[in-house]
């Protein structure tokens, strides 16, 4: 087996609540509870869940926007969660990252030139004129032409700003990209446009992607390992295959079953789950999904389930099936 | 340039008419009340460049044969108790005005925005002192402050417009910082941080750009505050000294003649008046041009 | 709640610690010596002197400032160095009459700029809206001193209809009771004075009403615009509700909340700020009060003043947070 | 399958915005009308003018900039287009009810959810005492599916999630019985999970009550899960309009089919999705010819200078495209639709 | 009489029985009600009408009359003085005025510290046991006799008995009320203190037991402080008062042309000047000094400022002081003349200065700004650049008492109409540091001065101060402008209003037609 390219180990965020007199901490907000996952080179991790789950702040950690409470972050034999704040910052040169909201993530006083050299004169590389050239090459690579460069962000639509935004993480060269709900905020069909082309890029450029939705469809379309999220912790981590024909966990299932299908002919057995995602500041006991599970036993509500392994390749945190091993 | 084809140029000049100012250009020469007051501040800028040429007097042509005439051909305006031209005068102060407006509030914006800035991006401790300070200077009464200000330097126009920019630091101080924390957060400042910047470039770069809106449109509005604050230092006898045509001053002045030569008191106040409503009405264009969202 | 109430008490310290140590310093970097104004223009250097030494001024300054502490925090704001009246006797005297004076403004501010503002914004763009706004502009635009002076000028000499200065008639004294006259009438009886108070307060309070008025206006009309885009607006139309509720209602509730900052903001300008129309209008309240001390250089006066401004100003702006809680149960300080 | 009658009839709609950057025609002339107990539903990108289309339906577009600029809309036979505001109020909420897209901000943060349903029931029923107004209230929010009704009456809406928030909305839009609902893309701000439940809710009531909705969604799943007849919108106009099965299994305009080509199945994993060229136009930035000529694979000389009218292409199914001008079929009355 | 009816919020209509009251507006708020104890004119006022002193002034000049001591008669070497009281007076507070009343209050002040009675101090030489202290002791002989015994003559001593700090207050009240008699005056005067707003209003009623037969006329006197002189013309204007102290004299006209008001004009006791300080170069030069005299056009700016109610001035005290010298020809208005003088001095192409302007106006000194500007003009017509220069009012005694000022504004109200009051006081280099603002130091003129404190012999006295005049003119520490002739305004139909020239003003006599 060969290496990951990203590890991940027991990766924690809280927030602390600060409240009273003399603002103490009144309690934790666990965005992201002990999470561990690895990617490997050239595939595509997809991560799902609702909103609130967690998705975002596990990825910004990958990058050190956020720092961790807890957990161990490896890229490329690096460490990245010991690393210096002038380390990290050179190893951003290697991640990048693509953010939901391609209007705000690009300075609006900027022009689509400047936004996308920028990344290039911040790590030193190449002078003026082959900064140029890179750029105008990279406009090309992502369906835009090198005119575009001069104009300013509010002149483009949603999927020419995502265009923009993927074009500005790949001006380095990276090996790995974070793509945080890339395609939420797009229509339909531009969403197919900005689909197909990382999807061309990756296959061109030998990126490896973390892609973060929570639009079942598009996860299943471009990954080729899923990991679903409940209330930040990572409650299912499988092959795209093996976790949409055969979900294990109980929340995976009421998801799948939840995702409404383009098709007025098809009839599925619905799981509709009742009430909603507790609150991640005071999270239930034992496993966080029991308050809505349809499969709830006693054992859940007090001992907190592990991510294991039930197949190959597919695990999954849950006393139904961990429970099943023990026996 | 000369060496750019046509055609380029012509491309030039197009793209460049997309950015965010020219926009705000645009959308400010929509509003025809923003207009206005631009042109009722050019009109002023304009007497005020031109005074020596305008007026048809200097500002202290003393002649006590003809004090406090009536306004008539001859003196548009009428005389004040030393026969000088009140219209005369009124042009010369427009000067007086306008360069305590632009300086106090340039003073104010440097001290301001240095302070809030650094307030807004190191936070903490820093962050609690530097905002404590505004806070004392807010809470305190803010023509007290100019007059203590002025107590201690003495009066005259430059500490008249040293005490202004001081009142009005924290204004612009809080502002900054609060568009610095607000910025901060925005997602392509975090993409910044994502691409491996340094915080300083991403103060300079980003930060401070897009804070500059806000401090464009308050200064605008500023200037005109600042404009009355001098005049009202003027008018308690704190402001520039005579003979200089300082309006609020003339309006002191002119208080005891308010029964019998109210021209000697009316037309100074229209003048401070004018250009006031000049800079306000430009700055509520500006602040609807390029900053829509933010509120007086 | 009252954990906020008190964590605020207790920011207020340093602020308030810090307002006395400028003001501390500003006053004696002041030129001119009390000792000078007390004795006048005749008085000789070795009176100057030895009235110096009688009032500590030859003290060092930390020693004076803390006697001076140590007096406020056994609640004692010093004494006049020049009539020797303790400053917490006479203060709220000229405290009241400039609330009296700065509460009647700020009640019409609020009321003729609360609607205008609201209407403005209902009829956007209409004439009413157009004329409102430049009016509303021209507002903040005037000289409050000439404003006064040409209100005086118009009601009090041309048109001789208004009192021109002070609070009442004094040939008919107010007893003072609360030291809010409006309130004393009632107090003492003497409803017959209501017209003569009410008379004194209409030309300064119109002056001093007029800018934050303006600003009132502004701010409701462009926190309406906003509200009233907002859908829970377009829910309360979509129910069926009438135009009127809708915006008296739903819109104004949520729109006040800005608004409302600045009416604190405002009010607190208006009792320090209000010294050139308590100048004009001859009005004995504590900005002028405050003036005088700093004309005669009569430190604890001024210490004390300019702390108890700063005082009930950042107290109104407390009170305003407060309120804000009140109208909006998202809000909640604990 | 039984006929219905068309309960709300829209004719030749056009509502434009005046802006500073010209006239913006956001709805176009469009024609459709709503069956008693059915539910029908809009779909488009973002800027279609589905918004637009229900809110002038309600007379809340915003004035200025916006203008109904012609078109009737019939409410049995009245034309709401012409009643005054008084009367227009009382269509409102009561007859005609609507649910917006944002739960979060719909709710007025400031009163109560009791205050707020109970403002809905009163300004209808004007004889009821407020006691029966909030029983009418509690039993609405318990119809759908609200936990703790009587506490929730005190609460206010940021005390509630966005789910509940939602079912308080619908509550509120049913509390006069309204012949019609319309509901403005109710689930796109919520979960899966939670959008389930309220889709769910919402057919539930249609069944139970006969209201029919007008339900307008930019995501085609829920088109197909929820409604029976669905109008595809494009740039202002309808370019398809028809049964649900037909349209979702037999698509006849370009842009539909190339909608519903593009669109990720959760089920299996296509290698590569079809992607519609181009950009969604802003209403009115097209002057001439066929909206989607511009992006449209099949678009030929006509297509770029005309602009095809609504094909009748069968009995129950209308698309706007030169392909299908031949194909028109004729129907008598277009009201009454077998389906 | 119907002296109330036209006031515009006039009370119950117009019965005779109705209480007349005046309102009296002016500048500021008294600082304390004891008269011994406060150094500013507006606490003599109205302590002027609620206590009385053992000797008056006249009634609109400073000669010498009867007050409490109804005679008094002084020995030959003026070391003794025995003063007759009048009896059968009583305080307001009911206890009797009598010759042990006297002698309290004397030895209160005498024996006070510091700055507690500057007044005391400084007219009497200090404190019991000082040096310069001249009462050597004031002892009653019987119930209303009192004697005073000097230390060594002094000419002024009765024009200093005259003055309002010296007016006796009830031993009883004092005692009782210790520190806070201030706010609690008890006199024998025609007037009794009934309340006090601070800034804003003080009111006193009149005495029922006034020793003086039929007066008061009026029932109450209240004092309001307007602190704007416009302002206070027009609460005159709109009736909201009777009385106006501090008129601008551009108001003068106004007021006079306004057929319900009439103006007083206060008879002149003052001097309003330009100083130049003679210790700084070029005003250390004598030539410099005259030719800024010559160079000033006193009657133009007599004319605009003071409206012309005032005189042109040419010494430094006014010609209704004993001793004036009026040969003296003053220095006419000669540019050419003050060009050569500056060319002899050596400044043929004039030089810079800094001219010191006054923030507030004053009696002897309306609009100190405007005269300022007025004297700029004239400066630079004999090519003197002159900058305008403004402090607030205490920083501007301060520094120019430190000498800071090249040339400043400044004037002088007499407090007892003697020329010691003036000269000595003015220019003396004992006062320098003090009153002296220019620091002008001549020691012959300090020899006469000193010479004429103590002779008692009115004609030598004012012999003497000719000849001070004399030298003073010649080197020509100041440019004197104006003894002005401060306005009041008042209701048409007041009467018996007569302003007093030390700007304190007796009341009683004051009725409403
Ligand atoms: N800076 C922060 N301070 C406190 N809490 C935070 C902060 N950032 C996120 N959270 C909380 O952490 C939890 C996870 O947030 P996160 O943004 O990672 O969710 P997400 O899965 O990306 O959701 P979405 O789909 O809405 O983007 C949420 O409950 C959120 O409220
Ligand atoms: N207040 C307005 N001023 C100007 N133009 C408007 C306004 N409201 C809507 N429009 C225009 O009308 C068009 C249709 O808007 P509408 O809100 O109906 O779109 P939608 O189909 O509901 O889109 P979405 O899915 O984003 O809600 C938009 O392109 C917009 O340009
Ligand atoms: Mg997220
Ligand atoms: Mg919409």
């Amino acid at each position: 087996m060969t290496e990951p390219l990203l590890k991940v180990e027991g990766l924690k965020k809280y927030f602390p609540i600060k409240k009273g007199l003399l603002a103490r901490e009144a309690g934790h907000v666990k965005a992201v509870d002990d999470v561990s996952f690895e990617v490997y080179e050239g595939e595509t991790l997809g991560i799902v869940g609702e909103s609130g789950c967690g998705k975002s702040t596990t990825g910004r950690m990958l990058m050190r926007l956020l720092d961790p409470t807890e957990g161990k972050v490896t890229f490329n034999g690096r460490v990245l969660t010991e690393a210096s704040k002038e380390e990290m910052r050179k190893a951003r040169r290697e991640i990048q990252m693509v953010f939901q909201d391609p209007y705000a993530s690009l300075n609006p006083r900027h022009t689509i030139g400047k936004i996308l050299e920028e990344p290039l004169i911040v790590h030193g590389i190449g002078d003026a004129k082959e900064r140029k050239k890179k750029v105008y090459e990279l406009l090309e690579i992502v369906g835009l032409s090198s005119y575009h460069a001069k104009r300013y962000p509010h002149q483009f639509s949603g999927g020419q700003r995502q265009r923009i935004g993927i074009a500005r993480a790949l001006m380095t060269n990276p090996k790995l990209i974070i793509a945080d709900e890339p395609v939420s905020a797009l229509d339909v069909s531009i969403q197919s446009q900005v689909l197909n082309l990382m999807q061309d890029l990756q296959k061109d450029l030998k990126l490896t992607y973390i892609f973060i939705a929570h639009d079942l469809g598009v996860v299943r379309h471009i990954s080729d390992r899923v990991g679903v999220m409940y209330l930040g912790k990572m409650v299912e981590l499988a092959s795209s295959e093996g976790l949409y024909d055969k979900p294990l966990h109980p929340y995976t299932k009421a998801l799948l079953s939840a995702v409404p299908v383009p098709d007025p002919n098809f009839t599925r057995e619905q799981i509709i789950i009742k009430g909603d995602i507790p609150s991640p500041s005071n999270p239930p006991s034992g496993c966080t999904f029991h308050t809505r599970c349809p499969f709830k036993m006693d054992v859940c509500t007090q001992v907190v389930p592990k991510l294991e392994e039930v197949e190959s390749g597919h695990s999954v945190a849950c006393h139904l099936y961990n429970g099943e091993m023990q026996q | 340039m000369s060496e750019l084809a046509p055609k380029a140029n012509v491309a030039v000049k197009k793209e460049r008419e997309a950015g965010p100012w020219r926009e705000a250009w645009r959308s400010f020469k929509k509003s025809k009340v923003a207009l206005v007051g631009a042109g009722i501040v050019i009109f002023f800028i304009l007497l005020a460049i031109f005074a020596p040429w305008i007026a048809p007097q200097g500002i202290n042509e003393q002649n006590m044969s003809i004090r406090l005439q009536a306004p008539s051909a001859e003196h548009w305006l009428g005389t004040d108790d030393f026969g000088r031209d009140i219209l005369s005068r009124i042009i010369h102060g427009a000067r007086i005005s306008l360069w305590v407006g632009f300086f106090s509030v340039i003073g104010s914006v440097i001290v301001g925005s240095t302070l809030g800035i650094i307030a807004g991006y190191y936070g903490r401790w820093v962050d609690a002192i530097i905002s404590r300070i505004f806070d004392i200077m807010l809470a305190f009464p803010s023509i007290l402050l100019a007059i203590a200000v002025v107590s201690v330097l003495g009066p005259s126009l430059q500490n008249a417009l040293i005490a202004i920019a001081i009142i009005n630091i924290p204004n612009f101080g809080r502002l900054i910082r609060s568009k610095v924390l607000s910025i901060k957060e925005e997602e392509y400042i975090t993409s910044a941080k994502a691409i491996g910047m340094k915080d300083f470039r991403i103060l300079f770069s980003h930060i401070l750009p897009n804070s500059m809106a806000p401090v464009i449109v308050q200064g605008t509005l500023a200037i005109a505050t600042a404009i009355i604050e001098a005049a009202a230092l003027g008018f308690l006898g704190l402001g520039a000294q005579a003979p200089t045509p300082e309006w609020g001053k003339m309006l002191a002045d002119a208080r005891q003649y308010l029964i019998n030569a109210p021209w000697t008191m009316i037309f100074p106040g229209l003048a401070i008046m004018l250009t006031v409503l000049g800079f306000n009405l430009m700055g509520d264009g500006l602040r609807d041009a390029l900053d829509p969202k933010m509120k007086s | 709640m009252l954990h906020y109430i008190g964590r605020r008490l207790l920011q207020l310290i340093p602020v308030l610690l810090g307002m006395t140590f400028v003001v501390f310093m500003i006053i004696r970097a002041i030129p001119g010596d009390p000792a000078q104004v007390i004795l006048g223009q005749q008085a000789t250097k070795e009176a100057i002197e030895s009235l110096r030494a009688k009032l500590g001024l030859d003290n060092p300054w930390y020693v004076q400032y803390f006697d001076y502490l140590k007096g406020l925090f056994t609640g004692d704001l010093g004494e006049s160095l020049r009539t020797k009246v303790p400053v917490q006797d006479e203060i709220w005297q000229y405290l009241s009459a400039t609330l009296e004076l700065s509460l009647f403004a700020i009640i019409i501010a609020v009321i003729i700029g609360v609607n205008a503002g609201i209407i403005s914004a209902w009829f956007q763009n209409s004439w009413f809206d157009y004329t409102a706004m430049i009016l509303a502009l021209v507002g903040v635009s005037m000289p409050i001193f000439w404003l006064g002076l040409m209100l005086q000028w118009v009601f009090g000499i041309q048109l001789d209809i208004l009192p021109t200065t002070g609070r009442e008639e004094v040939r008919d004294p107010v007893q003072a009771v609360t030291g809010l006259y409006v309130i004393d009438i009632f107090m003492t009886g003497r409803l017959d004075q209501l017209g003569t108070v009410l008379k004194h307060l209409v030309l300064p309070g119109i002056a001093l009403a007029t800018i934050p008025m303006a600003i009132i206006a502004r701010m409701t009309r462009s926190s309406m615009l906003e509200v009233m885009r907002s859908d829970y607006v377009r829910t309360a139309r979509a129910k069926g509700q009438k135009m009127f509720w809708v915006v008296y209602k739903h819109a104004l509730k949520n729109a006040i909340i800005p608004v409302l900052t600045v009416i604190g903001l405002q009010m607190g300008l208006l009792l320090g700020g209000a010294i050139l129309t308590e100048t004009i209008f001859g009005w004995p309240g504590i900005g002028r009060y405050i003036y005088e001390a700093i004309n005669f250089r009569d430190y604890p006066v001024i210490q004390s003043g300019i702390l108890v401004v700063a005082f009930i100003f950042v107290m109104i702006n407390l009170l305003i947070d407060l309120l804000y809680s009140l109208i909006d149960p998202r809000i909640k300080y604990d | 399958m039984s006929e219905r009658k068309a309960i709300l009839q829209v004719k030749d709609l056009q509502t434009s915005f005046f802006t500073d950057d010209g006239v913006i025609p956001a709805v176009d002339h469009i024609d459709f009308s709503i069956h008693e107990g059915e539910v029908l539903g809009i779909v488009g990108e973002s800027g279609c003018g589905k918004s637009v289309t229900s809110l002038s339906i309600m007379g809340l577009v915003q004035s200025p900039p916006g203008k109904i600029t012609s078109g009737e809309i019939l409410y049995g036979n009245r034309d709401l287009l012409k009643l005054n505001e008084k009367e227009m109020r009382s269509v409102r909420g009561n007859e005609v009810a609507m649910i917006f897209q944002e739960p979060m901000t719909s709710l007025n943060p400031l009163f109560t959810i009791g205050n707020q349903l109970m403002e809905a029931i009163l300004l209808h029923k004007k004889d009821w005492s407020k006691a029966q107004a909030r029983n009418r209230a509690v039993e609405m929010m318990t119809l759908v599916g609200l936990p703790r009704a009587s506490e929730l009456m005190k609460e206010y809406p940021h005390q509630l999630s966005g789910g509940m928030r939602q079912r308080v909305m619908i509550a509120m839009s049913l509390v006069c019985d309204p012949k019609v609902l319309i509901a403005d893309e109710p689930t796109t701000a919520l979960d899966v999970t939670i959008q389930a439940q309220i889709l769910q809710l919402m057919k539930d009531l249609n069944e139970r009550l006969n209201t029919a909705v007008l339900l307008i969604t930019h995501d085609l799943g829920v088109v197909a899960e929820t409604c029976e007849r669905v109008i595809v919108m494009y740039a202002g106009q309808i370019v398809e309009q028809g049964p649900v099965d037909i349209i979702f299994k037999d698509p006849q305009h370009p842009y539909t089919k190339g909608l519903l080509q593009s669109v990720p199945d959760m089920r299996y994993k296509k290698q590569r999705l079809y992607s519609i060229p181009g950009n969604v136009p802003r209403p009115g930035s097209i002057k001439q010819g066929c909206r989607f000529a511009a992006r449209c694979e099949f678009a030929f000389d006509k297509c770029l200078t005309e602009n095809p009218d609504l094909y009748q292409t069968s009995p129950v199914h209308q698309t706007r495209c030169f392909l299908y001008e031949n194909e028109e079929v004729h129907v008598d009355d277009r009201a009454t639709v077998e389906s | 009489s119907s002296g109330d009816d036209d006031n515009a919020n006039g009370d119950n209509g117009g019965d005779s029985s109705k209480p007349k009251i005046l309102v009296f507006g002016r500048g500021g708020d008294s600082v304390s009600l004891d008269p011994a104890t406060v150094t500013d004119g507006e606490s003599f006022k109205v302590t002027k009408n609620v206590f009385e002193t053992l000797v008056n002034f006249g009634d609109q000049d400073t000669e010498i009359h009867p007050g409490l001591a109804k005679e008094w008669e002084a020995s030959d070497d003026g070391l003794t003085y025995t003063f007759t009281l009048n009896e059968g007076i009583k305080f307001h507070d009911g206890t009797d005025f009598n010759a042990d009343a006297v002698v309290f209050n004397f030895d209160r002040w005498a024996n006070g510290s510091g700055e507690d009675f500057y007044y005391y101090s400084s007219m009497f030489g200090g404190y019991k046991g000082d040096e310069g202290h001249v009462i050597d002791s004031v002892t009653a002989d019987g119930d209303y006799k009192v004697v005073f015994k000097l230390k060594r003559p002094q000419a002024p001593f009765l024009k200093n008995i005259a003055m309002s700090p010296f007016a006796i207050a009830s031993p009883a009240a004092v005692e009782e009320k210790g520190e806070a008699f201030g706010d609690n005056p008890v006199g024998t005067g025609p007037f009794k203190f009934v309340e006090w707003k601070r800034n804003d209003s003080i009111t006193i009623e009149k005495n029922e037991d006034y020793w003086q037969d039929g007066l008061p006329k009026l029932d109450k006197v209240i004092f309001r402080s307007i602190p704007d002189n416009s302002a206070r013309l027009n609460a005159l204007t709109t009736g909201e008062i009777d009385l106006a102290d501090g008129v601008n004299p551009a108001d003068g006209a106004t007021v006079e042309s306004n057929d319900e008001l009439q103006l007083f004009e206060r008879p002149s006791m003052n001097v309003g000047y330009l100083g130049l300080t003679s210790t700084r170069p070029p005003f250390d030069n004598k030539l410099v000094r005259q030719a800024i005299n010559h160079a000033i056009d006193k009657q133009a700016i007599v004319d605009a400022f003071f409206e012309g109610r005032a005189e042109v001035a040419k010494n430094p005290m006014p010609p209704v002081i004993g001793g004036y010298n009026d040969d003296i020809p003053g220095y006419d208005y000669d540019p050419a003349k003050a060009k050569e003088l500056l060319a002899e001095a050596g400044f043929p192409d004039g030089f810079e200065m800094d001219l010191w302007a006054m923030p507030v106006p004053r009696p002897y000194m309306p609009d100190g700004q405007k005269v300022a500007e007025a004297m700029q003009k004239n400066l630079a017509d004999v090519g003197i650049k002159a900058n305008i220069v403004s402090y607030e009012w205490a920083t501007y005694l301060e520094k120019a008492r430190n000498g800071e000022a090249d040339a400043f504004l400044l004037g002088w109200t007499g407090d007892n109409g003697d020329a010691d009051n003036f000269i000595y006081v003015l220019l003396d280099k004992d006062n320098i540091g003090s009153n002296n603002y220019s620091y002008y130091s001549n020691d012959e003129l300090h020899d006469i001065l000193i010479e004429a404190q103590s002779t008692v012999d009115e004609d030598a006295r004012n012999d003497l101060y000719m000849q001070a005049q004399e030298i003073i003119f010649d080197d020509a520490p100041w440019v004197p402008i104006a003894h002005s002739t401060p306005l009041l305004a008042g209701r048409a139909d007041i009467t018996g209003f007569l302003p007093h020239p030390t700007g304190s003003d007796k009341l009683e006599t004051v009725d409403f037609e």
